[in-house]
């Protein structure tokens, strides 16, 4: 067996295998679950960046399951797209994970092994959706990632049950919406694989059932990535998780979603029949824009921390489905740039949520006061994090928000470039309220001298560790998104836009 | 008259993903809106093995005596059931009993915590 | 005109910014930490002057770091204008450091290690803008100057630091993400490049009112320029140190402004453009408006520093006059201008604070009487008053010529006006408080004897900058070399 | 295919969908689910979906009324009225539905019509299952070679998510500390119900066969309905069978959390595991064909039953301790009787 022509698969595999193993350690001693944790995510890590670079050496990998060529057996297909976001999903959970080591031990000391096991099934599902060139497939992995999603919440405090109950109702609509548009595709072709779908449904474009499906399709995964106004689920299941779990929900689950969106739209539907055959680009523009400006709005209402953020995700949803959606080669690299940007910033952001929580007690925004004082270095990562959601540059929230733009200006749709700067500066203002409270309170003599100094308190390494990888790789990444979009992004974005 | 059958099942989903669906929505009671979403999810089963179905065909299983490799000339497509929508939906009953075990487990841990069901009753008392 | 690549500007820009390691991790010993600021400031220094001579051959320096967008890297070039910019910038900052020496250890503040690796970000900043190749870059390190002030700006951290630092912040990243960001974008995506040019790079046959509208985006947006109504943040953010005023709030912050408006209006639209459509008398008339509304309302101030605040703001739309007038004259004018007003006004900020060292006082009313206690700082204030003015013996008086030349060749008179009124108004709102500090009756002075200069860190180094006004009066040839090749450089390439 | 027998089977569906709905008693709520699932189950064995119906048989009309029952049980039977916002809901939920519906008649106006053997589902893919399982597989059950190896990816995450519901229902419900923060009464303890000796004998008699036929449905699934997850199901069923009319304290003595939790984890790992030693042989994940490397006198095509032999197994295993482990904690509310 070769590991390099086995990496798509094991990109998957092994975190799925390590939370077998994970949950049987946990067995003997709980101490013993985080290690494998980080192991088969790392090796998810390690596979993921292989068959990337793979890709970008030689183009889309596919690999047959069982041997099977498709459509009858199942196939996993890595094209540059998802192989960016696979990299992104793992690198992202393996920070996460890092992050919960104290965090989990003083929020759920009893549930360690039933929380890793979750946690890496949850980052197996993700993976799963973002790898495999099968419809149907792509459902039972859904499924995966949203029940362990929902247990994850659950584990949280009171409140998170009545949350996770709705996730639960609300996600189940969506799912099922979902497999309800692969039946509608699958009656009128007979085959699940995308590929396969591709090359069957232009003969049938102009049948309704056709435009049904997508339609459900769409109404299914927005649903999933809290799409305003099918947002409702969101904000209390995520505010009220644990704060190990948040750091890997929070960043991924609504991104995921979108790369389904994405993905479908493109290879299973093409280009052509989503932007020029069904006219839903403009409404669907619209509702993004709509998205964007209520998600800034609530979240300005908001005096919880974590609460707001959530607000922000729901704003930043609509980023990306609008630039999906229009219709131009620079909104779609921006819709593509900001799933990876926005995974990053949300992570950096939640992580820091966490440590506050670990070491404040609270998430209130009163909870934050005085803390540049005490946690320098944590609120240096969290101001990177809030510029990058500002989208100040050289931070990687820049440059994914302006090729948003450039492409709202080149399909000459201003009123979402017009929402895009607007949640630009509700984020401004948010997040310098966060700033000020915590670089203002508590109130500091004036002309007290150096002698007068606050203790500083820094979280656990295990914590600040993740958050500086983060901090930095916000910066990093978005210096080289030049790169990032020439090497990899160009390739996924179709021609003919 | 045949063509009335054929609607037939397709409608019957229709409206079970309709009933489904309003009660997940609209009931206040959490099981009932659980029983809802069993009812959704079994609609999609209904609308999947639907596309299966095949006029004058049988179970998909090949009747003994077609020996290894012997026959596979004599298999008749039309014969047999669409076998697939059948593994597909075995997977989709699966994802809904798991569903439908973590759904009751949240409305258990939400009696437990707030000694109610009802919706509403929970509303009041988390504001 | 050639073209040299080397890493000297990345250097230039970097060296400021690597210096916040070594200040930070010295943040106990003051004597040691100062001395990271003086070296860094003096290698900063020796950068740019050593790329000097290059500069006065016509030469052009580039470095591209990175592209981070395709086709849009983020590059430096030094050309005469960024040159004399970036001439100002680093050398105001060592006689600024000094001053900062004397200002803050004689006031006892606190956190002093944030208040110095800031001020030296900020800095890096201001070189970065100076040096911008192409729009991008510098609306990266326009938004880096914007965020690395606001500590320095609310370094107090009391309730009124809170609401300016807001009135700060709500300003100047309101006006660059909500017009700037857009402006830039529309014209990346009308031309598929930002990089400045010597004609520029929007005469690609846009409607007027397309121009326009980018225009006015452009100019209102870098609000750091003060143009009216976008100027309150200046006077608000007077509540800052006084080092921080006087480096921050007469050199580096409000020149970004005005040097990213001037770069705007020569490297993006050019000057040809403009004077086709005619759209340099609206920039005038803007300036002009924010020239003697800002002079009027200084004049009614008491605060020194709002006073000084106000001016600034009149100040700073005189070069923005001077660019838009769209005439060779006028536009060298307006570059010098940014040097001049520079030791001018810096000279007056520094002896405001030494003022409030030595005495505590901020009031205009509370300084009769001042001048036969403080006579050395007095007399630079004068200095840098009649600078302000723009009267001989100061460089005040070139820059300002050059305006006047500037209007006649664009055959502005009404301009003209506004220019001399605008002179005469300086003269109202300074000279009284320089006559009230000298000449009073004993019984009016409100100083008793034992009032004394502020400590030497604080009093050389404005008498330094007054002495350099003075200086500029006779030999403005480094400044007023690399205006005119700027300008050359326009009309030429 | 009977359509007189569909439509009114189809009738009764509605009918009970209705009622479980509507009922204002929610334990008559579960029986007539209940009653739904096993209506549903006839409609699968009549449209030809056997393993469908073996599925929906043991899982719907089983376990998710057992589990709707014993839920109920652990709190309460009343469904109150709402009383505020009931307006808005209400409406939100027919809207929704309306809408639904709506489209979904728009699109069934291009179906292919019901039953029809030459629809592009019939003709495209499926026939190569038909035609070819008994030559690539040796399976003549062609549902079990699809799920098992054309598609025994999807089954392999099939096993995971019930694993995965499993592991959820205890990261909620379980609570390992006697006093936990929760102040509300604690839950009904089920093992209090008063003894029935005929029903305890009964059962006891019924179970080694309950389990044999579980066993056979397991091994016979290549060739009948049936398969691991069936079979796994049933072995569950004969479990909870015995915790019904005992108590489940027996059930926990008898299969420990840690034992089912190993267990579950066991059946799930030997299904990846299976699919790893292909990997590891040379071949792609799940390609049993590579088996017959190891196994003696096998070919390709036997290996490949061999292997979906063993999967099964592995998902029968799973299946059954996490049945038992979800139906444990939510009868017990998560506090097991032994803790106490």
């Amino acid at each position: 067996m070769s590991f390099v022509e086995q990496a798509p698969v094991l990109i998957v595999i092994l975190p799925l295998l390590s939370a077998f193993l994970v949950n049987m350690v946990g067995l003997i001693n709980r101490r013993y679950c985080l290690p494998f944790a980080i192991l088969g995510i790392f090796g998810s890590f390690t596979a993921s960046v292989i068959t990337l670079i793979r890709i970008m050496e030689h183009g889309v990998i596919h690999y047959r399951l069982g041997g099977w060529p498709p459509p009858f057996g199942i196939e996993y297909v890595i094209d540059h797209f998802n192989g960016l976001v696979l990299v992104t999903v793992s690198f992202v959970s393996l920070l996460a994970v890092i992050f919960s080591k104290e965090s989990i031990k003083q929020e759920l000391p009893e549930k360690i092994p039933q929380f890793y096991t979750l946690f890496v099934l949850l980052v197996t599902g993700l993976l799963g959706m973002t790898v495999t060139g099968d419809a149907f497939n792509l459902y039972v992995l859904l499924e995966i990632s949203a029940l362990t999603g929902y247990a994850l919440i659950a584990m949280g405090d009171n409140k998170a049950l009545v949350a996770s109950f709705n996730y639960v109702i609300l996600g189940t609509i969506g799912a099922s919406f979902y497999l309800l548009g692969v039946g509608h595709l699958y009656i009128m072709t007979g085959s699940l694989n995308m590929a396969n779908l591709l090359t069957i449904l232009p003969d049938l474009y102009s049948l309704n059932v056709i435009f049904i499906a997508l339609l459900l399709i769409l109404v299914g995964t927005w649903i999933k990535m809290a799409f305003f106004p099918m947002h409702g689920w969101l904000p209390n299941a995520y505010t009220y998780a644990p704060s190990a779990a948040g750091c890997l929900v929070a960043p991924l689950v609504t991104k995921v979603s979108v790369y389904i969106m994405i993905r479908i739209m493109l290879s299973v539907f093409s280009p052509l029949y989503v932007y020029s055959v069904v006219g839903l680009s403009d409404t669907i523009v619209w509702m993004a824009v709509i998205a964007i400006l209520s998600g800034s709005i609530l979240a300005l209402a908001q005096t919880d921390f974590k609460k707001m953020l959530t607000y922000l995700i729901v704003a930043e949803v609509g980023y990306m489905v609008g630039g999906a959606w229009l219709a131009s080669s620079s909104g779609l690299t921006g819709a593509i740039l900001h799933i990876v940007n926005d995974a990053l910033m949300t992570l950096c952001l939640f992580i820091f949520a966490g440590i506050v929580i670990y070491k404040r007690g609270g998430q209130q925004l009163q909870d934050l006061a005085g803390l540049y004082k005490k946690m320098p270095i944590t609120m240096a990562a969290f101001t990177v994090g809030a510029l990058s959601m500002i989208g100040v540059p050289p931070t990687a929230g820049f440059f994914s928000k302006w090729y948003l733009i450039l492409g709202a200006i080149d399909a000459g749709k201003y009123h979402f470039m017009a929402a895009l700067l607007v949640s630009s500066l509700v984020n401004a203002i948010l997040f310098f309220r966060v700033i000020e409270i915590a670089y203002f309170e508590p109130k500091v003599d004036h002309h007290g001298g150096d002698s007068h100094k606050v203790a500083i308190d820094e979280a656990p390494l295990s914590m600040l560790v993740p958050l500086i990888i983060v901090a930095l790789s916000l910066i990093v990444i978005g210096l080289y998104s030049g790169d990032i979009v020439t090497n990899i992004i160009q390739h996924s974005v179709p021609a003919g836009l | 008259m045949e063509s009335i059958i054929s609607d037939y099942n397709y409608w019957i989903y229709i409206l079970l993903m309709m009933i489904g669906l309003y009660a997940m929505l609209a009931k206040n009671n959490l099981v009932k809106k659980v029983i809802g979403m069993s009812i959704f999810q079994t609609a999609i089963i209904v609308f999947y093995v639907s596309i299966g179905a095949k006029e004058h065909a049988t179970i998909p299983i090949i009747a003994h005596g077609h020996g290894h490799g012997a026959v596979e000339a004599a298999i008749d497509v039309t014969h047999y059931a669409n076998p697939l929508p059948h593994v597909l939906m075995l997977t989709a009953i699966v994802v809904s009993v798991g569903t439908l075990g973590v759904a009751l487990a949240i409305c258990l841990g939400i009696y437990r915590r707030y000694n109610s069901l009802e919706e509403d009753e929970i509303q009041e008392q988390l504001q | 005109m050639e073209t040299i690549t080397s890493i000297k500007p990345l250097l230039a820009v970097l060296v400021s910014l690597v210096a916040v390691i070594p200040i930070v991790a010295s943040g106990s010993k003051p004597n040691l930490r100062e001395a990271w600021t003086f070296l860094a400031g003096i290698i900063k220094f020796g950068l740019v002057v050593s790329m000097l001579p290059l500069v006065l051959n016509g030469s052009v320096i580039e470095y591209t770091l990175i592209e981070v967008l395709p086709g849009l890297p983020i590059q430096f070039r030094v050309d005469p204008m960024g040159m004399l910019f970036a001439l100002v910038s680093s050398s105001l900052w060592i006689v600024t450091s000094a001053y900062s020496i004397g200002y803050m250890r004689g006031l006892d503040e606190h956190s002093q290690t944030r208040y110095f690796s800031f001020f030296a970000v900020a800095l890096s900043a201001t070189i970065g803008v100076a040096f911008s190749a192409n729009l991008f870059t510098m609306y990266l390190f326009y938004e880096m100057l914007s965020l690395a002030t606001y500590p320095l700006v609310t370094h107090h951290q009391d309730d009124e630091a809170r609401i300016s630092g807001r009135k700060y912040l709500s300003y100047i990243l309101g006006t660059s993400i909500g017009l700037v960001l857009p402006a830039m974008l529309i014209i990346y995506s009308l031309t598929g490049t930002l990089d400045f040019a010597g004609q520029g790079i929007l005469s690609i046959g846009l409607s007027k009112s397309t121009v326009t509208v980018l225009l006015l985006m452009c100019v209102f947006g870098f609000a750091k320029a003060g143009i009216m109504p976008f100027h309150a943040w200046l006077p608000a953010a007077m509540v800052a140190p006084t080092p921080v005023s006087a480096l921050l709030h007469a050199v580096a912050v409000v020149k970004v402004g005005v040097f990213s408006i001037f770069r705007v209006i020569t490297g993006i639209f050019g000057t040809d453009l403009l004077l086709s459509l005619n759209l340099g008398t609206v920039l005038c008339y803007i300036a002009a408006f924010t020239i003697l509304t800002a002079s009027l309302i200084a004049l009614s101030q008491d605060g020194l520093k709002r006073r000084l605040a106000f001016s600034t703001i009149g100040q700073l739309s005189y070069i923005i006059l001077g660019a838009s007038l769209l005439s060779p004259k006028g536009q060298t004018g307006g570059l010098m201008h940014i040097a001049m007003h520079a030791f001018g006004k810096i000279t007056l900020f520094m002896c405001a604070g030494a003022i409030f060292v030595a005495t505590g006082k901020k009031y205009i009313s509370e300084m009769v009487g001042i001048g036969k206690r403080m006579p050395v700082t007095m007399t630079a204030f004068l200095i840098g008053s009649l600078s302000v003015i723009g009267l001989p013996p100061t460089g005040g008086f070139i820059s300002k010529w050059f305006l006047v030349l500037g209007t006649l060749e664009a055959d502005q008179i009404t301009m003209l006006v506004v220019l001399l009124g605008s002179s005469l108004l300086n003269a109202a709102y300074f000279l009284p408080v320089v006559y009230r500090a000298f000449f009073c009756t004993p019984e009016e002075s409100l100083f008793e004897d034992k009032v004394q200069e502020a400590p030497l860190w604080c009093v050389v180094p404005l008498v330094l900058t007054a002495i350099i006004s003075v200086g500029l009066f006779f030999f403005p040839q480094p400044f007023f070399n690399l205006a005119r090749l700027a300008i050359q450089g326009l009309s030429g390439g | 295919m009977i359509w007189q027998l569909d439509l009114s089977i189809l009738t009764l569906i509605v009918i009970c969908a209705f009622a479980t709905i509507m009922v204002k008693d929610l334990l008559s709520a579960a029986i007539i689910f209940g009653a739904y699932s096993f209506l549903m189950c006839l409609l699968w064995t009549e449209m030809g979906a056997v393993d469908v119906a073996f599925t929906e048989a043991s899982v719907g009309a089983g376990v998710s009324t057992v589990l709707f029952i014993a839920a109920v049980h652990q709190t309460t039977r009343r469904v109150g009225f709402r009383k505020s916002g009931r307006g808005l809901s209400k409406a939100v939920g027919l809207v929704a539905a309306l809408l639904t519906g709506l489209v979904l008649v728009i699109a069934e106006k291009d179906f292919p019509g019901f039953a029809n053997p030459f629809t592009p589902a019939s003709l495209h893919v499926s026939p190569y299952y038909i035609t070819q399982t008994l030559h690539d597989t040796n399976v003549p059950n062609m549902v079990t070679s699809v799920l098992a190896d054309y598609r025994g990816f999807d089954t392999m995450f099939e096993t995971a998510v019930i694993f995965t519901a499993g592991l959820a229902v205890i990261a909620i419900l379980r609570r390992y500390k006697k006093d936990d923060r929760c102040d509300l009464p604690d839950p009904h303890v089920i093992s209090a119900g008063y003894p029935d000796t005929i029903i305890r004998f009964v059962a006891r008699q019924l179970v080694p066969f309950i389990q044999l036929f579980a066993l056979y449905v397991v091994a016979h699934g290549h060739h009948s309905p049936g398969g691991g997850f069936q079979g796994g199901v049933i072995l569950g069923a004969s479990f909870i069978l015995l915790a019904i009319s005992y108590d489940s304290r027996m059930i926990i003595g008898r299969m420990s959390e840690k034992w089912n939790i190993l267990l579950g984890n066991i059946g799930v790992l030997i299904y990846a595991g299976i699919g790893f030693l292909c990997l590891l042989l040379g071949a792609n994940f799940l390609d049993y064909s590579i088996l017959s490397k190891v196994l003696p006198a096998t070919d390709k095509i036997m290996a490949r039953s061999h292997g979906m032999l063993g999967i099964e197994t592995g998902v029968a295993i799973a299946v059954m301790a996490i049945v038992v482990s979800i139906y444990i904690n939510i009868v017990s509310c998560g506090k097991y009787d032994k803790d106490e």
